[in-house]
C-alpha cells in the first residue's frame, strides 16, 4: 500500500513536470509589460535603480510585510525553545585574528551595498546579510558571546528598524495611502527606511545564529 | 411596535427571561427562585387570558422579524395557537408548583428550573409559530431544553433514557428540516394559512409532495410518538415526575401532535391531503398506534411505563381526529389535545406522589395505597376513568366527538378502534384501581419517605396540583358547553378552518 | 474623511504596531497592548464595515501606485465580514488568554498573536496575488510559532508537521503566481479577473490548480487535514481557538476569492471542477465527524470537528448559480463556526484546566461544578450541529436551499447527515457532563476565573444570536460581486 | 530559446523535484532542503518566464528578493523546530509517533493525577 | 555559446539539486545545497538579475547554508552513535 502510494506520487509528479514544461513552452507573450511602467515612473520613485524602486516604492508594501515575516521566524524560535549554545573553546586559533581583520571590511562593504542600492545592484537586504555574516564571524571567533533569549539590545534593534518603517508608512497616510511618498521626498524616505532596515534585518538574521538558550 | 405585536413576544419573554435569570441564581436562593417561578407562571396566565379575550373578539396578534431574505420569524396568535398556549400555560403553573414540592431537597435545582422554563418557552414558540420555519426553531429548542431534564438525575438509566430520547428526536428534527426546506423550496414560503397553501402547491409533482408530507409527518411524528417512532417515550420515563408530566402532557408529545394539526390543516390543507391520498394512511397509522400503545400498556408492571404506553395510545387520538375528514373529527382531535393533557398530567402527578411518599413504582406494589393516600388515589382514579372515557369526564367528550367524526367521515372502522381502545384502557387501568382501593395494605411500604399528618397524606405542594387537575378533568367534561371551555374553543377553530373550505 | 485615520490601513498597522511593541516589552505589558490594540481594531473594522455598507467596495492604493504597477488593497462586504469576525473573536480570545496564562505565558505568545492577526487582516484586504503570498507566509509562520509554543515534544511535532504542510501549500501557491505573472505580466487580482478567460493557456490552468490545491492544504480540507488535529488539539486552548476559528478561514477566504475572482472564467468554463471541492468537503464531513466521535481526548475531538466543519465550506462551490444563496451559506458558516469553535475550544480549555484531565471522560460532572462553561460548550455545540436558533442553522438552511435550487440534492443530504453526526460527538461530551461523579461529594474543585467562563459564553451566545440577527451580515454581502 | 525560458524550465523541474522531496522523504533536514529547492524553482520560473523575451523585468526580480528572505525565515524556523525535536526525542523524522506519543503521555498524566 | 552555457548550467543545477536529495550523507547534502546556491547565483547573473545574484550568494547560499551547517553539527553532536547517518 505504502509503496503503491509512493509510486503513484512519483507518477503524478512526473506528469506534473511534463505538463509544466509543455505549458511554459507554448506560452503566448504576456499582455501586460510592467518593465515599461517601472521605467516610466522611475524618475519620480526617488531612486534610479529599478529593482530598488520596485522593492521600496512601487511594491514597498510587500517589503514592509516581509520584514514582519522575518521577525516572526525569530519569534517562532523563541516560542519553540532556543537551541543550546555551542561548546566554547573549540575555535580555530586563527579565527579571532581573521575576524578582527574581516569585520571592519565587511561593515564597510555593507555600507557600500546600502548606499549603492539607490542606483545599482545592492540595498538593505544584501547589506544586512553581510552585516549578519560579520556578527556570526565574531560569534564563531568567540569575540561576541551568544545572546540570551531575554536580551534587550537585539530586540530593540530589530523592532526599531521595523517601527521606523511602520511610522513612515503610517505618517504617509496623510498623502492618501500607505507608504505614499511625496515624489520630492521619496529618496529621503527610502534612505531612512533602508538604513533602519539594514540594521534591523542584520540583527534579525544574526539572531538566528546568536540567540541561544542560557547555559544550564 | 404596537401592543398587538408586543403581546406574543411578552408571552415568550414571560418564561424565557425567568429561565435565564434562574440559571444565574445560586443554588441556595430557594425563595427567590420560587418567587420568580410563580411570578412567571402567573404572568403568563394573565397574558394568555388577555390574548384569549382578544382573539375571541377577532383581534390579530402577530410579530414578524426577518432573519434571512424571504424567511421570517413569525409569531401569530390564532385560535388554534391559543388552544395549545392556554393548555400549556395553565398546566405549567401546576407543574411548577408540583416540581417545587417534588424537588425540595434535590441538588441542582437552578439548572432544573432554568431548563424547565426554557421548555415552556419553546412550547409557547411552537404554539404561536406563524410558519414552519419558526415552528422548527422552537421544535428543536424543545429537544435541547428537555434533554438536561431527562438526564437530570445523572444515573446510568437516566443517561440511557436521555441518549435514546436524543437519538430519536434529533433524527426526527433532521427529517423535519429536510421536509421544511424542501417545501420552502417548492412553495416559496412556509407560512401557516387557514385552509393550506393552496395555489402555491398546485402544479407540483404529487409524488414529491407526498414525499415531503412523509418527511414532515415523520419529523413531528417522533415527538408525537407515533408507532414506529415511539421508542423513546417509555425510556424517557426515568426522568423525575414533573419532567414526565412535561413530556407527556404539557410540551413534548403535544408539540408533535400540534405539528400534525398545523401541517395537515394549514400547510397542505385537509382537502389537499385528501386529494393526495395520504389522509387515509395517516388515519391507519394513528389507529395502529392507538391499539399498539394500549396493548403494550397492558403488560407493563412499572407504573410510569404503563402510563407512558397509555400516552402513546392517547396522543394518536388527536392524530386520528385530524385525519378524519370533516369538522366533527377535527373538533374531537383538538379537544382531546387539551383533555388528554389534563388527564395525563393528573396521572403522572399521582404516580409521582406514590413514588415520593411511599416508594411505590410498580403496579404490583399498589395494594392498599388508597387507604394510605385516599386523595391522591381519588385523583388518580378520576384521571384513569377519564382515560377510559367514563361519562361526565373529559375523556367522554373527546371520544364522543371522535366517534361522531368517524361516522361522518364514513370511516366506521375507526369507531371500532376507539371502542377497542376504551376496552383496553379499562383493562390496564381498572386493575390498578382495584388494587389501590380494595386490596389490603402491606405491613410496610417499599420506601416511606413522607409521613402522613392527619388527613394530609403527603406534602402540600404534591397534593394540590393533582387534586386541581382531577377536578378540571370532571369540570371540562361537565361544562363542555360553556363559553371558554376547550370544546367551545375547538369548535371555534374548526369553524374557521372549514370556513375557508366553504363548508 | 481624515486620511490619516483610514480604518483600512490601521487594521494592518495597529496589530503590527502592538505586536512589535509586545516583542520589545516584557510579558507584563503584552495583554494590555493586545487588548488596547484589538479594541482599536474592532472599531476600525466596524467603521470599515459601515463604509462598505454605504459605498460598496473601498480601494486603497498602497504607495499611491495604481495597478498593475502598485498594490491595491480593497475591502468589500466579504472582507468586512471576515475582518469583523477576526477582530471580535480575537478580542474575546485575548481576554481569555490573559487569564488563562496568568501563571506562565508561553514565550512570545502576545507578539506572535499580534503578527498573526496582522497577517490575517492584511490577507483579507489584499488584492494582489504576490502580496497575498507574503500575507499567507505571515499567517502560516506565526501560526506555526504559536503551535510550537511551550516546546513539548507533542507541540514541536505538531508544529513541524503544520510547518511542512503550510510551506508546501504556500510553495505551490507561489509557483502558481509565477506562472500567472509569466502568462499575463501582472498579479493584480482585479486585472486578472478581466484578462483570464476560458481560452487561457495551459499554464494558467496549471497555476490555478496549484494555487487552489496549495490553499486546500492550508485550509486542511480532507484529505489534506492530517496536520490539523495534532496542531489544533495539542496547542494551548487560546491558540487552538485562534487557529480553528480564524486561521483556517483565512486560506479558505483566499480560495473563495480566487474561485470567484481571477479564476471565475476557468471554473465557469468547466463546471464539473466545482464538484471536486464539494466531494472533498463531503468526505471531510463524514471522516472528520467519525474521527471526532471516536476521539479519546477532548481537544482532539474538537479539532476533528473543525475538519468536519471545514467540509461544509466547500460544499458551496457547485452551488454558485444565479442566486446569492451559496455565498451567504458559506460566509454564515465561516462566521458561525468561527464564533462557536472559538467558544468551544476555550470552554474545553477551562474544563481541562479544572478537571486536570485532557480526556473526554474528564468532562464528567462538569454540569454541576462548571455550569457556565458547560453551557457555553453546549451553545457552541448547538451551532455546530446546525440546530436552531443559531448561525450554524441558518448556514445549513441556506446550503440545503441552494442545493435544492441548483439540483444537487446529494449536498442537501450530506448537510443533514453531517448535522446528525455532529449531534453524536457534541452530545457525547454533553451527556457525560451530566453524569454524577463520585468527586461531587469531595471538596468542590477550584472555580476558574470568571473571565474564563464568560468569554466562552459570550462567543457562544454570539453564534446563537447570529441565527436571529443575520440580516446585517447578509446585507453586507449583497454588494459582493462575483 | 532564451535564457529565461531555459531557466524557467529548470525551475519547473526543480519545483517538482523539491515537492517530491518534501512529500516523499523522511528525514527532516532533507525535507527542509527540498523545500528550499522548491522555492528556488518557483523563483526561477517567476523571473525566467517573465523574461522569456530577453528583456529584464525588475518587478519579478524584486518579488524574488522578497521571496528569498521569506524562504530563509521559514528555513530558520524549520531548522530550530527540527533541532528541538531531535533534542527532545532523538528522532530526525516525524512519522506517526507524534499522535501516539502525545496520547500515551496524556494517559500517563491522567494516571498521575488520579490519586489526587 | 550562451545557449550552451545556459544548458550546461541548467543541467548542473538539476544535478546538484538531485544529489542534494539523493546523497546518503546529510553533511554532504548540505554542501551540495550550497553548491546549488552558488550555481543558482550564476543563473541569476545570466538572467540579468544581479540583485538576486547578490542576495542568493549572501542569503540563499550563504546564510541558509550556514544555518544548515550549524544544524547538522548540532544534530550530529547529539546523536548517540557517530557512524549512523540518516537513512
Amino acid at each position: 500500500m505504502k509503496r503503491f502510494v509512493r509510486w503513484l506520487s512519483i507518477l503524478a509528479l512526473t506528469v506534473l513536470a511534463g505538463a509544466l514544461l509543455l505549458a511554459i513552452s507554448s506560452l503566448p507573450p504576456a499582455p501586460v509589460k510592467l518593465a515599461g511602467e517601472v521605467a516610466a515612473n522611475l524618475a519620480v520613485s526617488g531612486v534610479s535603480h529599478p529593482v530598488t524602486a520596485v522593492l521600496l516604492n512601487f511594491r514597498g508594501y510587500d517589503t514592509f510585510l516581509e520584514v514582519a515575516v522575518l521577525i516572526i521566524a525569530l519569534l517562532g524560535m523563541l516560542a519553540a525553545g532556543l537551541p543550546p549554545p555551542p561548546p566554547t573553546g573549540s575555535r580555530n586559533a586563527m579565527l579571532p585574528t581573521l575576524a578582527r581583520l574581516a569585520v571592519p571590511l565587511m561593515v564597510l562593504a555593507a555600507v557600500y551595498l546600502l548606499w549603492a542600492g539607490a542606483f545599482r545592484p545592492g540595498g538593505a537586504f544584501q547589506a544586512a546579510a553581510v552585516l549578519a555574516a560579520a556578527a556570526v564571524l565574531l560569534h564563531l571567533a568567540e569575540i561576541q558571546g551568544p545572546w540570551p533569549d531575554n536580551a534587550r539590545g537585539p530586540r530593540l534593534a530589530i523592532a526599531g528598524g521595523f517601527l521606523l518603517f511602520l511610522a513612515i508608512a503610517a505618517a504617509l497616510l496623510v498623502n492618501g495611502g500607505l507608504l505614499r511618498y511625496p515624489p520630492e521626498q521619496a529618496g529621503l524616505n527610502i534612505v531612512l527606511i533602508e538604513s533602519g532596515l539594514s540594521v534591523s534585518l542584520a540583527v534579525n538574521l544574526a539572531a538566528f545564529f546568536l540567540l541561544r538558550a542560557p547555559k544550564s | 411596535m404596537n401592543l398587538n405585536e408586543l403581546l406574543p413576544l411578552a408571552v415568550i419573554a414571560s418564561s424565557l427571561v425567568p429561565a435565564l435569570l434562574i440559571f444565574t441564581l445560586p443554588e441556595e436562593s430557594v425563595r427567590l427562585r420560587t418567587a420568580l417561578n410563580l411570578f412567571a407562571a402567573i404572568t403568563k396566565i394573565i397574558l394568555v387570558g388577555a390574548l384569549l379575550i382578544g382573539v375571541r373578539g377577532g383581534e390579530d396578534y402577530a410579530f414578524r422579524h426577518t432573519v434571512l431574505p424571504g424567511m421570517d420569524l413569525v409569531f401569530k396568535v390564532d385560535a388554534l395557537a391559543l388552544l395549545f398556549v392556554s393548555l400549556s400555560a395553565v398546566l405549567w403553573l401546576f407543574t411548577t408548583l408540583y416540581a417545587i414540592g417534588y424537588l425540595e431537597h434535590a441538588p441542582n435545582r437552578s439548572r432544573f428550573f432554568g431548563f424547565f422554563s426554557l421548555c415552556v418557552t419553546a412550547t409557547m414558540g411552537i404554539a404561536m409559530a406563524g410558519n414552519l420555519f419558526t415552528f422548527f426553531i422552537f421544535y428543536e429548542l424543545l429537544t435541547l431544553a428537555t434533554f438536561p431534564l431527562v438526564v437530570h438525575r445523572g444515573t446510568p438509566q437516566a443517561m440511557r433514557g436521555g441518549t435514546i430520547y436524543l437519538a430519536y428526536t434529533l433524527v426526527g428534527g433532521a427529517l423535519l428540516l429536510a421536509g421544511i426546506v424542501w417545501l420552502h423550496h417548492l412553495a416559496g414560503h412556509t407560512e401557516f394559512v387557514q385552509g393550506g397553501l393552496g395555489n402555491a402547491l398546485h402544479g407540483i409533482n404529487p409524488t414529491i409532495l407526498q414525499a415531503v408530507f412523509l418527511l414532515l409527518i415523520a419529523g413531528v411524528g417522533v415527538k408525537a410518538a407515533i408507532v414506529p417512532l415511539h421508542g423513546w417515550l417509555p425510556q424517557a420515563m426515568v426522568a423525575p415526575a414533573p419532567v414526565s408530566a412535561l413530556l407527556h402532557a404539557v410540551a413534548v408529545v403535544k408539540a408533535g401532535a400540534f405539528g400534525v394539526v398545523r401541517i395537515v390543516y394549514e400547510i397542505y390543507g385537509i382537502e389537499f391531503v385528501q386529494t393526495l391520498g395520504v389522509l387515509l394512511p395517516l388515519a391507519v397509522i394513528a389507529a395502529i398506534t392507538i391499539l399498539w400503545g394500549s396493548l403494550r400498556a397492558l403488560f407493563q408492571d412499572d407504573l410510569k411505563k404503563r402510563l407512558a404506553y397509555s400516552t402513546i395510545s392517547q396522543v394518536s387520538y388527536i392524530v386520528l381526529g385530524v385525519a378524519l375528514f370533516g369538522p366533527l373529527g377535527t373538533i374531537g382531535g383538538l379537544v382531546h389535545l387539551v383533555h388528554q393533557g389534563i388527564m395525563k398530567i393528573t396521572l403522572f402527578f399521582c404516580a409521582g406522589n406514590f413514588a415520593e411518599t411511599l416508594g411505590i413504582h410498580k403496579v404490583s406494589e399498589m395494594d392498599g395505597a388508597g387507604r394510605r393516600m385516599p386523595l391522591t388515589t381519588l385523583a388518580f382514579s378520576i384521571g384513569a376513568l377519564g382515560m377510559m372515557g367514563a361519562p361526565l369526564t373529559a375523556g367522554a367528550v373527546s371520544k364522543a366527538w371522535l366517534s361522531d367524526g368517524a361516522a361522518a367521515a364514513g370511516m366506521d372502522w375507526a369507531i371500532w378502534v376507539l371502542t377497542a381502545s376504551s376496552l383496553l384502557n379499562a383493562a390496564y387501568f381498572l386493575p390498578i384501581l382495584y388494587r389501590a382501593w380494595f386490596r389490603p395494605a402491606p405491613d410496610s411500604w417499599p420506601h416511606e419517605e413522607i409521613a402522613a399528618r392527619g388527613w394530609r397524606e403527603t406534602a402540600w405542594l404534591l397534593l394540590l396540583p393533582p387534586l386541581f387537575t382531577a377536578t378540571a378533568t370532571i369540570g371540562v367534561g361537565i361544562f363542555a358547553d360553556a363559553a371558554f371551555s376547550p370544546l367551545a374553543w375547538a369548535q371555534l377553530i374548526a369553524r374557521r378552518e372549514y370556513v375557508s373550505l366553504g363548508q | 474623511m481624515n486620511l490619516i485615520l483610514d480604518p483600512l490601513a490601521w487594521l494592518i498597522l495597529l496589530p503590527l504596531l502592538w505586536a512589535t511593541l509586545a516583542f520589545v516589552a516584557t510579558d507584563r505589558y503584552g495583554p494590555r497592548l493586545a487588548i488596547a490594540g484589538l479594541v482599536g481594531q474592532l472599531l476600525c473594522a466596524a467603521m470599515l464595515a459601515q463604509d462598505v455598507a454605504s459605498h460598496g467596495s473601498i480601494g486603497h492604493l498602497a504607495g499611491g501606485w495604481a495597478e498593475p504597477l502598485g498594490i491595491r488593497l480593497f475591502a468589500d462586504g466579504l472582507s468586512a465580514v471576515m475582518l469583523l469576525l477576526t477582530q471580535g473573536v480575537a478580542l474575546a480570545l485575548v481576554l481569555y488568554a490573559r487569564s488563562y496564562f496568568s501563571q506562565a505565558t508561553p514565550p512570545a505568545f502576545w507578539t506572535l498573536t499580534g503578527f498573526l492577526i496582522a497577517g490575517m487582516n492584511a490577507l483579507f484586504l489584499s488584492g494582489d496575488l504576490f502580496n497575498l503570498y507574503v500575507t499567507l507566509e505571515l499567517v502560516g509562520l506565526a501560526a506555526v510559532g504559536l503551535v510550537a509554543a511551550g516546546g513539548g515534544a507533542a507541540q514541536i511535532a505538531a508544529a513541524l508537521r503544520y510547518l511542512l504542510a503550510t510551506l508546501v501549500g504556500s510553495g505551490a501557491y507561489l509557483f502558481g503566481v509565477a506562472l500567472i505573472y509569466g502568462s499575463y505580466g501582472t498579479v493584480s487580482a482585479s486585472l486578472l479577473g478581466q484578462l483570464i478567460n476560458a481560452e487561457a493557456p495551459i499554464a494558467v490552468w496549471l497555476a490555478a490548480g496549484l494555487m487552489l490545491t496549495g490553499l486546500l492544504l492550508k485550509t486542511a480540507l480532507f484529505p489534506f487535514h492530517f496536520w490539523l488535529p495534532p496542531a489544533h488539539g495539542g496547542a494551548p486552548a487560546p491558540v487552538s481557538a485562534l487557529l480553528s476559528a480564524l486561521v483556517v478561514k483565512a486560506s479558505f477566504y483566499l480560495f473563495l476569492r480566487l474561485w470567484l475572482g481571477p479564476f471565475a472564467a476557468l471554473t465557469e468554463a468547466q463546471p464539473w471542477l466545482a464538484q471536486l471541492p464539494a466531494a472533498l468537503g463531503a468526505s471531510a464531513i463524514l471522516w472528520g465527524s467519525w474521527q471526532a466521535i471516536r476521539a479519546d481526548r477532548l481537544k482532539v475531538l474538537i479539532a476533528y470537528s473543525t475538519v468536519a466543519q471545514i467540509g461544509y465550506l466547500f460544499l458551496i462551490f457547485p452551488l454558485f448559480g444565479t442566486g446569492a444563496l451559496a455565498l451567504q451559506a458559506g460566509i454564515l458558516q465561516v462566521t458561525a463556526h468561527g464564533l462557536a469553535k472559538a467558544a468551544m475550544f476555550i470552554a474545553a480549555g477551562t474544563l481541562i484546566k479544572v478537571s486536570g484531565s485532557e480526556r473526554v471522560l474528564g468532562v464528567a460532572g462538569a454540569a454541576v461544578h462548571l455550569p457556565v462553561t458547560l453551557f457555553a460548550f453546549a451553545l457552541a455545540g448547538v451551532s455546530l450541529m446546525g440546530l436552531p436558533p443559531s448561525g450554524g442553522f441558518l448556514a445549513k438552511w441556506l446550503l440545503i436551499d441552494a442545493a435544492l435550487d441548483q439540483g444537487h440534492e446529494w449536498i442537501a443530504g450530506i448537510a443533514i447527515a453531517g448535522g446528525l453526526l455532529a449531534g453524536i460527538y457534541v452530545f457525547r461530551v454533553l451527556r457525560l457532563a451530566f453524569r454524577v461523579t463520585i468527586a461531587d461529594d469531595e471538596a468542590a474543585p477550584l472555580r476558574p476565573a470568571a473571565v474564563l467562563e464568560w468569554t466562552a459564553l459570550a462567543l457562544a451566545a454570539a453564534s446563537i444570536l447570529l441565527g436571529l440577527f443575520a440580516m446585517p451580515l447578509i446585507n453586507l454581502l449583497a454588494g459582493v460581486t462575483r | 530559446m532564451s535564457s529565461g525560458l531555459i531557466f524557467a524550465a529548470t525551475g519547473c523541474l526543480l519545483f517538482v523535484l523539491g515537492l517530491g522531496g518534501v512529500l516523499l522523504l523522511k528525514a527532516l533536514l532533507r525535507r527542509i532542503l527540498a523545500f528550499n529547492l522548491m522555492g528556488s524553482g518557483a523563483f526561477l520560473v517567476l523571473v525566467g518566464l517573465a523574461q522569456r523575451d530577453g528583456t529584464p523585468d525588475p518587478v519579478p526580480q524584486a518579488m524574488v528578493l522578497t521571496g528569498i528572505v521569506v524562504a530563509v525565515a521559514a528555513t530558520a524556523l524549520a531548522l530550530t523546530l527540527a533541532r528541538r525535536w531531535q533534542a527532545l526525542t532523538g528522532r530526525e523524522d516525524i512519522g506517526r509517533v507524534g499522535d501516539a506519543g502525545s496520547r500515551r503521555r496524556s494517559k500517563q498524566r491522567e494516571r498521575r493525577k488520579a490519586p489526587r | 555559446m550562451n545557449l550552451a552555457f545556459d544548458l550546461l548550467l541548467a543541467a548542473a543545477l538539476l544535478w546538484s539539486a538531485w544529489r542534494t536529495l539523493a546523497t546518503p550523507q546529510i553533511g554532504r547534502a548540505v554542501i551540495l545545497f550550497i553548491v546549488f546556491g552558488l550555481l543558482l547565483t550564476l543563473a541569476w547573473a545570466r538572467l540579468d538579475a544581479p540583485d538576486i545574484a547578490l542576495a542568493e550568494a549572501a542569503i540563499g547560499a550563504g546564510l541558509t547554508g550556514a544555518l544548515l551547517l550549524d544544524a547538522v553539527a548540532a544534530l550530529r553532536a547529539r546523536r548517540p552513535n557517530m557512524d549512523g547517518d540518516e537513512t
